[in-house]
């Protein structure tokens, strides 16, 4: 990711008065570009009935900038995609170091551990998702496909 | 007959429950079922207890939490596993963080059924936890 | 100074959901507090593996017993979005007036249980009586009292008569008339004052800088609220937002209690504007698997909540997301008690209206 | 002889009539919160049942501490009824009442503890008081015994309207109601758990109830002094005051400790003070 125009596009958010409205994190398992897997990183803010996005494609040990200089909050949703995704997100300005979900498995919602998961359930019979993600406009490949990250926000719909 | 069946004290642990269950335990003290008839009290104590109520399955996390619950509860005393996730784990049995019942952590006496478990079952939940501790005291007696 | 440290949580008999905030006090002074959550945590999002999308509702319906409607439904309109699905015209009046009376249930148990955290137990149980008959209009309608499984991806289970509908709007009528007393003693009564006035204020920079939603920023002078969008049928319906300005704990207390009689009022115009009749269609069931994603955002009783749906064209979706409005006013709440007394902590912890296990999941 | 008796009746029924009192509180409270709630007797129910239940110590002096608590509570009322200096009386009845803060002291829990400096603060606010109103009782009657007092032929309350006042805010702490129940709470739902009592489980719980029902019983045996010609209109008295509690309990919230200070001084030493001071200018 371009770190340098990313927070610009934070700052241009933060003094336009935006409100931080989630940071989410998917986790796209391994494909031929990616082989470990991918993350796919959305920064959503809402203002009036607006809702707008940033969105960057994150790879495994990828360094991410923490936001929590222009949005003091977001280090609830930075300690927890750390947590539970395993992404490394750099210069919190509240780090829980580990702390916040301590969940009984380490990096519950990584690539590598939801296909741990899924190989495991495939093995012993048990109905889940496909442990190979379908090809097509959607799913994995569909992160690897992205536009480039840094392009304008993506004008996101409001329900 | 001795005096526990007509003055058991609740201790209340939300274990990883979705709240429904907890807020149905919350109803059966207020007037529509207001267990105080019975001499049902919510201490939120565990020192002062003699029924532990435990709603929600149990995750790494609670463990240490519901075992310390349950040691300080001066004996005799009985758990009531209210709601399907505190018996089995229920819904979120299948959930990667939940380990299961309340039973994998504590002897349970008696278990609610229901999603979210009907405050009429939580109060026959409880009375039979009274016949428990019955039982109970009257084997630590002799 | 002496120091003492009090472990407030995870069982304690103030917060009926386990949180934990480790309280620095210097005498009966909050310097410090230190959050730990992770006692709910299920990782219910994570079941998306396991349970396919038609059965994942009602997975999603419990991520919380309180606000267990507009999860469902949050979670079914990302799903029709991604799906292209329209929803018949009485379903969705249906939906909006389900949700606002979750809004009103929502509300009275908090109502109860603030004023339980302040030492005011005959409260508790009026406004928990009142919620009672909110109940009951549920279990009516829907069949349940706290989990209510009525939203099916396409539309809803179940119809409500008109003359249900009708008598419904008379119960309301007769508790909107015991709640503006028990309103009038929320808002006049000397000792609550004492313990609400000018405790844990959050000014509106603060409410932004936190990232406050719902009540929260509403007593702060925000207008936010997502019904303003007008999805949803919100369009068709005249409400302002309920806003407060003072921003402490009583104005917190205000915005909710005001809500309270603006639902009623909503409920009211609803059922005078939805389509009358027997046996009209309630729902279009989609065929095949969603592909694609969605946002979708909600006004729960706490406030803003945003889903976030990725479907890959399989029956199990890849990734579901709930960003509930108590996660998000968390760091307004640690704000907050820095600094207050130890009588204040559970006061201002209530006043954000906490669902733990709606920010755990 | 015969003001021996009365102390040793005192002992054994002071505790049924703060039971009872307590069982019908509880009830009043009940409908008042539009429910129907426990039986009459259900404060005996929970004693009976707190003594057979395993007690935890969580540390070995709460005990016999605890013990000390009830015996010089009972002690109080024996003295006083049996005809013991009464300003003697009001000291021992602060003793009495600093072996409950020493015993929640002793627990090493932040919540009895916290709970045990805030029982000790408004315990420094209110004990004067009752050492200043049987000042003032024995300056009327110019008589020092409680049998002396309810002897002296002229009513003893209208010199005392300060007195009188003051004796409803301190009975407020004193039966640990709303909006003075900082130190612990009828309801367990305050901050501090159950303040003062926390820590303590099963026999040594039930002390502490026996000793606050003699505590009631006190606090009516010093409404029947101020009305001292007539014992039945001092059991009335002391039946609308406690009235006028229960019904403040449930109309209000739990103050803060600085309010509960403030107004504890206000009641000892504006009302209460004042009273005895102009008692003395007066009588001068």
């Amino acid at each position: 990711m371009d770190r340098t125009t990313f927070l610009a596009r934070i700052e241009e958010y933060h003094m336009g008065g935006w409100r931080l409205a989630l940071i989410n994190a998917t986790s796209a398992m391994s494909t031929e570009e990616q082989p470990g897997g991918s993350f796919d990183v959305v920064w959503a803010f809402v203002k009036d009935n607006a809702f707008e996005y940033l969105r960057e494609e994150i790879v495994p040990g990828d360094e991410v900038p923490s936001i929590s200089a222009s949005f003091p909050a977001a280090f609830l949703y930075e300690n927890e995609i750390r947590e539970l995704f395993g992404i490394n997100v750099t210069g919190l300005n509240v780090d829980l170091g580990g702390q916040l979900y301590k969940t009984a498995k380490k990096i519950p919602f990584s690539p590598s551990a939801i296909r741990a998961r899924l190989e495991a359930n495939a093995a012993a019979g048990i109905a889940s998702a496909s442990p190979t993600p379908p090809a097509g406009p959607h799913g994995a490949a569909h992160a690897a496909s992205s536009p480039a990250p840094t392009s304008a926000p993506t004008a996101g719909k409001t329900a | 007959m001795s005096m526990f069946s007509r003055s058991p004290w609740i201790l209340h642990y939300d274990g990883s429950s979705c709240n429904g269950c907890d807020i149905e335990v919350l109803a059966c003290l207020t007037p529509l079922y207001d267990v105080e008839r019975f001499g049902v009290v919510n201490t939120g104590n565990p020192k002062h207890a003699d029924i532990f109520l435990v709603t929600g399955s149990v995750n790494e996390r609670n463990i240490d939490i519901i075992q310390n619950l349950y040691g300080q509860m001066p004996d005799p005393k009985v758990v009531v596993a209210v709601g399907a996730c505190a018996c089995s784990g229920g819904i979120f049995a299948r959930a990667y963080n939940i380990q299961g019942g309340i039973d994998k952590v504590i002897p349970v006496d008696v278990y609610v059924p229901g999603c979210a478990a009907r405050p009429e079952s939580i109060i026959d939940g409880v009375v039979q936890g009274i016949a428990a501790l019955e039982e109970k005291r009257k084997k630590r007696a002799s | 100074m002496k120091r003492t440290v009090i472990p407030f949580g995870p069982q304690h008999p103030v917060l009926p959901e386990p949180i934990v905030l480790d309280l620095i006090l210097e005498d009966e002074r909050v310097v410090d507090a230190v959050p730990t959550i992770g006692y709910i945590h299920r990782g219910l999002e994570m079941m998306v593996e396991r349970v396919e999308y038609t059965e994942m509702g009602f997975v999603v319906e419990r991520i919380c017993g309180i606000c267990s409607f507009m999860h469902g439904m949050g979670y079914c309109l990302s799903l029709e979005t991604i799906m292209n699905v329209e929803v018949p015209d009485r379903a969705k009046w249906l939906r909006l007036i389900w949700a606002e009376i979750s809004r009103i249930q929502s509300h009275l148990l908090w109502l109860g249980l603030g004023a339980d955290a302040f030492g005011f137990e005959n409260l508790f149980m009026h406004c928990w009586r009142m919620r009672e008959e909110i109940l009951d209009i549920f279990e009516k309608t829907t069949g349940g009292r706290v989990i209510h499984s009525v939203n099916r991806i396409g539309g809803v289970k179940r119809d409500v008569s008109d003359a249900e509908l009708a008598a419904i709007l008379v119960r309301l009528e007769e508790l909107g008339k015991a709640f503006k007393k028990t309103a009038s003693v929320f808002a006049t009564d000397p000792s609550i004052a004492h313990r609400l006035v000018g405790v844990g204020v959050l000014s509106p920079e603060d409410a932004l800088s936190t990232a406050s939603v719902g009540p929260m920023a509403r007593a702060s002078g925000l207008a936010t609220d997502t019904r303003l969008g007008g999805a949803n049928l919100y369009d068709q319906i005249d409400f302002q937002p309920v806003v407060e300005t003072a921003g402490d704990c009583l104005a917190r207390v205000a915005v909710r209690l005001r809500e309270v009689e603006q639902s009623i009022g909503i409920i009211r115009q609803a059922i005078d504007k939805m389509p009358k009749g027997e046996g009209l269609p309630l729902e279009n069931r989609p065929r095949g698997n969603p592909a694609g994603e969605a946002f979708t955002r909600l006004e729960q009783p706490r406030g803003e909540v945003v889903y976030y749906v990725k479907a890959n064209g399989t029956k199990y979706l890849e990734r579901f997301r709930a960003r509930t409005p108590t996660f998000a006013n968390i760091p307004a709440m640690i704000q907050l008690v820095k600094g207050c007394e130890l009588a204040d902590v559970p006061n201002i912890i209530l006043t954000i209206d906490p669902c733990i296990s709606c920010t755990e999941r | 002889m015969n003001t021996a008796i009365y102390g040793l009746l005192f002992v054994v029924l002071a505790p049924l009539f703060g039971g009872l009192l307590a069982g019908v509180d509880r009830r009043v409270s009940a409908r008042m919160q539009s429910r129907i709630g426990p039986p009459l007797l259900q404060p005996f129910y929970d004693v009976g049942k707190l003594l057979q239940k395993k007690t935890r110590q969580v540390n070995p002096v709460a005990g016999p501490l605890l013990l000390g608590h009830v015996i010089f509570m009972a002690a109080t009322g024996a003295l006083l009824l049996g005809g013991t200096d009464l300003i003697f009386v009001a000291f021992v009845f602060a003793l009495a009442a600093l072996f409950l803060v020493l015993a929640a002291g002793s627990a090493n829990s932040p919540y009895s503890f916290t709970g045990a400096e805030r029982e000790l603060i408004v315990l420094l606010a209110s004990e004067p008081f009752f050492i200043l109103m049987m000042a003032g009782v024995c300056k009327v009657s110019g008589v020092s015994t409680f049998g002396d007092v309810l002897a002296y032929p002229q009513w003893v309350a209208p010199q005392l309207p300060g007195i009188l006042i003051a004796f409803l805010i301190v009975a407020t702490i004193k039966l640990r109601k709303s909006p003075f129940d900082i130190s612990t709470s009828h309801h367990p739902h305050q901050e501090l758990v159950s303040g003062l009592t926390t820590d303590m489980s099963g026999r040594l719980l039930a002390y502490v109830e026996v000793a606050h029902w003699y505590e009631s019983a006190i606090l009516c045996a010093f409404m029947v002094l101020l009305f001292n010609r007539s014992w039945p209109i001092g059991l009335v008295a002391f039946g609308v005051a406690y009235a006028l509690e229960v019904l403040v309990d449930n109309s209000t919230s739990r103050a803060k400790w600085q309010l509960v200070l403030r107004s504890t001084w206000a009641a000892t030493l504006v009302l209460c003070g004042g009273n005895v001071l102009a008692l003395f200018v007066i009588g001068r």
